[in-house]
């Protein structure tokens, strides 16, 4: 038996991943702290290079592992979402590291490792791969969102998302074990016909607890209620990965499970119906009302995730499912570049420990921090989907593949509610340009280049493709045929 | 359960009960032989040595949590070697690379929590990474 | 031979009473071994899956999720150890300083 | 040597200029001296003029019959790579391209022309002000957005510019942002105009999956081809959910309470946006999409309803307001009303043609006022103005004019423009042509109310103010001159034949509106007495609106204050009066003079009595009506919003009790639900699980 190197190279991603991940541990404690900004360099250099191994699994599609990984367009493609979040995750927060005087080396260990679990997620074929993947991803999350040891928010949200996430978890699990009983597989692409009607139940059930266990991953309500703790009280830039990367892998999964399992789309329209309304007016109007930042953003990205599930609910409605599959893709892109942006400069100007995270602290940051002040208001404006940024064209695809398939309701209720989004975001916009700077002076600290450099990348995205969506559309659609 | 699947389980019967024999006569015989003086300072816990100070049920340290986390890690990883030496003879080499290639992410791991000083009961459990 | 059905509606107790225990229990040690009785459950389905259907395939994923729940108590002990010295309780009603 | 027709091949550079003043402006903007900045931002939209000019001569130079340049610079949002063997993946393929046709050209010259002047008047006006960069940079900004939008060849990128244009004003009424009402009417425009926006992508993306297109030079194409019979219910939804996006855009009733507090902006920026191009944008739309609405004529009857309604409802706002903005601002949507009207009789030439005429003494009018504010050193009341004439001599001639103009006097512009509307109103419905009659009058009445107060009369100016009166700078004087002059002249490219012209304006526009020619044609050749009855009767209404401010605010100043102060017995406090003046006539004036007295006593009681009686009685309930409109419905629904919000967001909010046995509990119940939904869709009970 011989070493199957397309296997290999199909996993390429995740093995690179790996592999720097064991690096930067086994460097760790052998650098001294003071030097420790090599590891990041590495770290940075490792999702840079699993960004490029891409190609291998490009060049050899197919299955791996006798059936248990799949490489296609369409993992590619979340290949790219959540190595990209990485690389940009661990290059915008170097500085804020060194700022808060934490360890560098496990920090970008464990982000690699979560990337790693997200590939795998993203690529899985078969349950239990994937509950691995869910499961890689989720726990180095747990320590990441703890990692602050002495704050005790960062603690308390590192405890409610283990706890909860696990509860989640066992429901996932619970589902793949009546998946298996039913079908005599947890392979998604070998479903046999199923026996009797007590299978089918099974796998009725089955299906329902996973789904219970992604819409959890993905904060979509009504099992949203740990994510804007979480979101508060983990470090930042945790926050920035946790709310892209993981959600574009378990989209991706559960893709992947409406695509092979004909049984899904039937059991789940309805289900993903009622929780992308849900999730919308429930982030919607609970961001409303809020006083600070980065909890703002939290609600903000639970609506985001109701705007993808309209999407999914369009892939479940209808026989050819390309354009809500596209539609969602497109939208993770732009969802991802933005939030990760928005969430790397609360980051920045939250100042040490962040203390100013509040929406009123950002008052005169337009005179303060005027580059800043302008990213971030792009970024808003992209959440808010307004033309030419890719916030737009991204509810424009989903609002479009709604209507293709007669979802008038959905379109509706999506249109309402970007309406009310619409005051909350330009709350931020009105304070940091047309208040006055609080009292007590905040410290302007210098922005570093490496986070300038990442706000560039990801402004520069924002608007690019906003203005040229051809090639990822043209990807995203590529993707969403050779599901099938 | 038919019979011949007890049979197979014989000379585990055969070893328990000679081990369970042999121990049952050397108590005996000691009792047996040996006589004995009792005194106070024999009865204490420790007989030579300082005098216990103290109640034994105290809170241990979290070094011990600590240790039993990485036995607990440790020890589960060993799950694995179990049906890989089941079909060993099957793989062959690329099953024993396999098995190198997993060892040596294990090792990677110990080496880390040697170097965080996990394993080290002199200094503090968890070197506090933080000036604070 | 005992049916299967026995086996599944055993595991679906126990799941049942994690859940419970979860929700109702206070000190975070309980909760957590909550789920370990929940996951505990799901082992339980597999095999019974695996011997039902006459493949080894669940035994196999019972492994895995052993190795997983392990990992899953090593990092949930830590960050319990790291509350418990940062706020000196274990009682979760008590740790709700995000909220709203 | 320039090739043929090289303007007609490069608008699509005329958006650049401005864009690459803005990024200039917003990048280094507050290191360049004044003078770079206004030479930078002023050039860019002089060069973008220029060229605009270029192509509008290219344009007219074509024979009339291929009168249209449309080209696409790139695929926006493609459709090439979605399609699959079953045929298109999304059916949606919108190219970023640029559309020259008459129509443009107008609305080119409105935007660049207008525009260009407003720009040379801020730098007068803006130039003791601080952030003068940011001012020019978010002018040129709009200004990017706003030709965007004109000269778009596809809906949804015209909805590209829509948003620009929206964001920009957001940002240019806030512009003040230390004054608080300032930011609040900002947030307040944008979020009005963001309802309106909902409507519009609805009814794009509905007309998008009904004709299988958004170029607007496929559209009528696309609806003979699809044998859409008259009245067809999609097209009527497709054209009200436009429209209720124009309602935003343009102000017009419910959507229109954002635009009078928009007065919170500098002038130049109510003059160019809130005036003259922006809030224009609603009737330039429906004209373009003038095939889907002319199909659907239930949506034209409710176009002209609300239209109507909004100008006559707006007019009588005007009356009662001393804000000399404010009043400018409700003329505004109330001349808006008159666009919509006349596209909803299907008239868009005349729609368009008062577009025009509009923008040129509208503009004019807002400049005016600006000038007059700026010499009253920020003086806004009216009440604290007067006697302006000679102190501030081009301002008043150039604002009377332009009050001429609007008022509808011949041969001025709004003349012709006002009355190709009221005439097409009158051919669909005399219903509608009446109201418009009333709101004439109405206009002429509050414009001269306006300028009396303003320019004639005693001062009222406060005397630390007094003594430093000046005339504003050439910089904003010549943009007024400029304007007035167009004031005059605009409007007589559209002579009407009945008036021995040849209607140049609607020829010119025929092509655009392709299947309305033989409609027009019919409402030119139909010259009968009718049609100069109503001129006449319009300019009277006019000419008897000014008579009737002239004699309130000039001959008796004090009557407003007076009519104001009665409840009620106007008539008996007036009468008392007089007979003190005949007692004193009585005694001391000699009998030669009886005769002359009578006929004073009978004009005084008896026309006074009428005029000023009535007008005092519409003066008192329309105010009151305006009152209790803004203070019940505008803020009411304002408050009710917010409530209802805080209401809503109540639950969400309480679920996040931070206690993760709660999380847990709720999770639970979620999982119930949904399971419970499964298990029900199929029998499920505990035997076939267990067996």
């Amino acid at each position: 038996m011989s070493l199957p190197l397309q296997d290999l190279c199909r996993v390429a991603p995740e093995i690179v991943l790996c592999a720097f991940a064991m690096l930067v541990m086994l460097l760790a404690p052998i650098v001294p702290r003071a030097r420790h900004g090599i590891l990041s360099t590495i770290s940075v250099l490792g999702a840079g290079i699993a960004l490029a191994a891409t190609r291998f699994p490009a060049m050899y599609p197919g299955a791996a592992y006798s059936g248990l990984f799949r490489a296609d367009a369409f993992s590619l493609f979340v290949h790219w979402i959540v190595c990209g979040a990485a690389f940009l995750v661990i290059l915008g927060s170097t500085s804020y590291l060194q700022r808060e005087d934490l360890d560098a080396g496990e920090f970008c260990a464990l982000i690699l490792l979560a990337t790693a679990g997200m590939g795998i997620m993203a690529g899985a074929q078969e349950l239990l791969t994937a509950f691995i993947g869910l499961e890689m991803s989720s726990i180095a999350s747990y320590i990441l969102a703890s990692y602050k040891r002495d704050a005790p928010r960062s603690n308390e949200a590192g405890m409610k998302y283990f706890l909860l996430g696990s509860f989640a978890t066992a429901f996932f699990l619970y589902g793949i074990a009546l998946f298996f009983g039913a079908s005599g597989s947890t392979r998604l692409d070998m479903m046999t016909p199923l026996a009797n009607d007590s299978a089918r139940t099974l796998l009725k059930m089955g299906l329902g607890f996973i789904f219970v266990g992604l819409a959890f991953k993905v904060a979509a309500a009504p099992f949203h209620l740990w994510a804007p703790d979480v979101y508060e009280g983990a470090p930042a830039p945790v926050t920035a990965l946790l709310s892209t990367g993981p959600k574009a892998a378990t989209f991706a999964l559960a893709l992947r499970i409406l695509a092979d399992v004909g049984a899904a789309s039937p059991l789940w329209f309805w289900a993903l119906w009622v929780a992308a309304v849900l999730s919308m007016f429930a982030g919607n109007l609970a961001a409303l009302v809020q006083t600070s930042l980065k909890r703002m953003l939290a609600y903000s990205s639970v609506a985001h995730a109701g705007y993808i599930l309209v999407a999914l609910a369009t892939a479940a409605a209808t026989d050819h499912a390309e354009a809500g599959i596209a539609a969602a893709l497109f939208y993770l892109v732009g969802y991802a570049l933005v939030q990760l942006g928005a969430f790397l400069i609360v980051a920045q100007l939250g100042g040490p420990g962040e203390r100013h995270v509040e929406i009123e602290d950002f008052a005169g940051v337009a005179r303060r921090q005027p580059a800043m002040a302008a990213c971030l208001s792009l970024f808003l404006l992209s959440l808010l989907g307004l033309p030419v940024t890719v916030g737009f064209l991204g509810k424009f695809y989903v609002f479009n593949a709604a209507l293709e398939s007669n979802l008038i309701w959905l379109a509706i209720l999506l249109g309402l509610n970007s309406v009310i989004a619409a005051y909350y975001y330009l709350r931020v916009i009105v304070a940091m340009y047309m208040l006055r700077e609080p009292e007590q002076e905040i410290a302007a600290e210098p922005v570093p280049w490496t986070l300038s450099l990442v706000l560039w990348i990801a402004s520069m995205g924002t608007v690019y493709i906003g203005l040229f969506p051809a090639r990822v559309i043209g990807f995203a659609a590529k993707a969403a045929l050779n599901m099938r | 359960m038919t019979g011949n699947d007890l049979q197979s389980y014989a000379p585990l019967l055969l070893h328990l009960t000679l081990a369970m024999a042999l121990s049952g006569v050397l108590v005996l015989l000691s009792s047996l032989v040996g006589w004995r003086r009792p005194s106070t300072t024999k009865s204490q816990p420790y007989e030579c040595g300082i005098t216990p100070t103290g109640d034994a049920r105290e809170p241990f340290s979290v070094k011990f949590y600590l240790v039993a986390m990485v036995f607990i890690l440790f020890d589960v990883e060993a799950i694995f070697l179990y049906p890989w030496a089941y079909i060993f003879r099957e793989l062959r080499w690329f099953g024993f690379v396999e098995m190198i290639l997993y060892i040596g992410i294990l090792l990677v791991g110990y080496f880390y929590l040697w170097k965080k000083g996990a394993l080290d009961w002199n200094r503090p459990a968890v070197r506090r990474d933080r000036a604070s | 031979m005992v049916p299967i059905s026995y086996y599944l509606a055993l595991s679906a107790v126990l799941f049942g009473l994690g859940v419970v225990a979860f929700i109702f229990k206070r000190n975070i040690i309980t909760i957590f071994m909550a789920i370990e009785l929940m996951l505990n459950a799901v082992n339980l389905a597999f095999v019974a899956f695996s011997r039902a259907l006459g493949q080894l395939q669940g035994q196999v994923f019972v492994f895995f999720v052993i190795v997983v729940a392990a990992a899953e108590a090593a990092v949930g002990l830590a960050i319990i150890i790291v509350i418990a010295r940062n706020r000196g309780t274990l009682n979760v009603e008590r740790v709700d300083s995000l909220k709203h | 040597m320039m090739p043929a027709e090289y303007f007609l091949a490069h608008i699509w550079m005329i958006p650049l200029f401005p864009l690459a003043g803005a990024a200039l402006m917003l990048l280094i903007g507050r290191r360049l001296p004044n003078r770079a900045v206004s030479a930078v931002c002023v050039g860019s939209v002089f060069l973008s003029m220029c060229f605009a000019f270029g192509a509008i001569w290219q344009l007219i130079a074509r024979p009339a019959a291929d009168r249209l340049v449309s080209f696409n610079l790139f695929d926006w949002v493609p459709a090439g790579a979605m399609h699959t063997n079953a045929g298109n993946l999304m059916d949606l393929h919108v190219p970023w391209g640029v559309l020259m046709d008459p129509l443009t050209a107008v609305m080119l010259l409105v935007v660049t022309g207008v525009g260009f002047l407003i720009h040379v008047y801020s730098i007068g006006y803006m130039g003791h002000e601080g952030g003068y960069y940011r001012f020019f940079g978010y002018m040129n900004l709009f200004m990017f957005s706003m030709l965007t939008l004109v000269l778009a060849n596809n809906l949804l990128l015209l909805f590209v510019g829509w948003e620009g244009v929206g964001l920009c004003s957001y940002l240019l009424i806030g512009f003040y942002f230390l004054r608080k009402s300032a930011s609040d009417a900002g947030k307040k425009a944008f979020i009005v105009n963001r309802i309106g926006d909902a409507g519009f992508l609805l009814g794009l993306f509905l007309m998008l999956g009904t004709l299988g297109t958004i170029q607007f030079t496929e559209l009528g194409p696309a609806i003979t081809a699809g044998h859409f019979e008259f009245g067809n219910g999609t097209l009527t939804a497709i054209a009200l959910l436009l429209f209720v996006g124009a309602t935003g855009k343009s102000a017009q009733l419910p959507l229109y309470v954002w635009l009078p507090d928009a007065m919170e902006g500098p002038t130049p920026v109510s003059a160019l946006i809130h005036a003259a191009t922006m809030v224009t944008a609603g009737v330039y739309m429906i004209a373009r999409t003038n095939a889907v609405f002319s199909m659907a004529p239930r949506a034209l009857e409710v176009v002209a309803v609300v239209g109507c309604v909004t100008s006559l409802f707006a007019a009588t706002m005007g009356l009662v307001q001393n804000d000399i903005k404010r009043v400018l601002a409700y003329s505004t949507v109330s001349q808006l009303g008159y666009m919509f009207l006349a596209c909803g009789v299907g008239a868009y030439t005349a729609g368009v043609f008062h577009l025009m005429a509009h923008a040129f003494f509208k503009a004019l009018l807002f400049l005016g006022s600006g000038s007059v504010i700026h010499s009253l050193s920020g003086e806004q009341d009216m009440r604290k103005m007067g006697a302006l004439w000679t102190k501030v001599p081009t301002t008043a001639r150039t604002f009377v004019v332009a009050s001429i103009a609007i008022a509808g006097i011949p041969p001025l512009a709004g003349f012709f423009s006002k009355d190709a509307i009221l005439g097409h109103a009158f051919e669909h419905s005399p219903v509608l042509w009446l109201l418009g009659f009333i709101t004439a009058g109405m206009t002429a009445f509050y414009m001269f109310r306006l300028v009396n107060m303003t320019f004639f009369g005693k001062s009222r100016v406060d005397h630390e103010v007094e003594h430093h009166i000046h005339e504003s700078p050439s910089a904003m004087t010549v943009p007024l001159t400029i304007l007035a002059a167009l004031s005059v002249v605009g409007g007589w490219v559209g002579w009407p034949e009945s008036l021995g012209g040849s209607d140049r304006f609607a020829q010119f526009l025929a092509p655009v509106m392709a299947q309305h020619g033989e409609e027009t044609a019919a409402a030119a050749s139909s010259i009968n007495s009718m049609e100069y009855l109503l001129m006449a009767l319009s300019v009277a209404i006019a000419a008897g609106g000014i008579w009737l401010a002239y004699r309130l605010y000039i001959q008796r100043p004090e009557m407003p204050e007076k009519i104001a102060a009665s409840s009620g017995f106007l008539y008996r406090l007036l009468y008392r009066k007089y007979y003190m003046d005949e007692i004193y006539d009585a005694m001391f004036v000699n009998r030669t003079k009886d005769l002359a007295l009578t006929l004073g006593a009978f004009d005084r009681n008896v026309i006074d009595g009428l005029g000023v009686d009535g007008s005092g009685w519409l003066t008192r309930f329309t105010s009151r009506v305006s009152m209790w409109w803004d203070s019940w419905i505008v803020d009411g629904l304002v408050n009710l919003a917010a409530r209802v919000v805080w209401i809503l967001s109540y639950p969400v909010r309480m679920l996040q009790t931070g206690r993760v046995s709660r999380y847990a509990l709720f999770m639970l119940i979620g999982v119930l639900i949904f399971l419970g939904y499964y298990l029900r869709s199929s029998g499920f009970t505990l035997q076939n699980l267990l067996h």
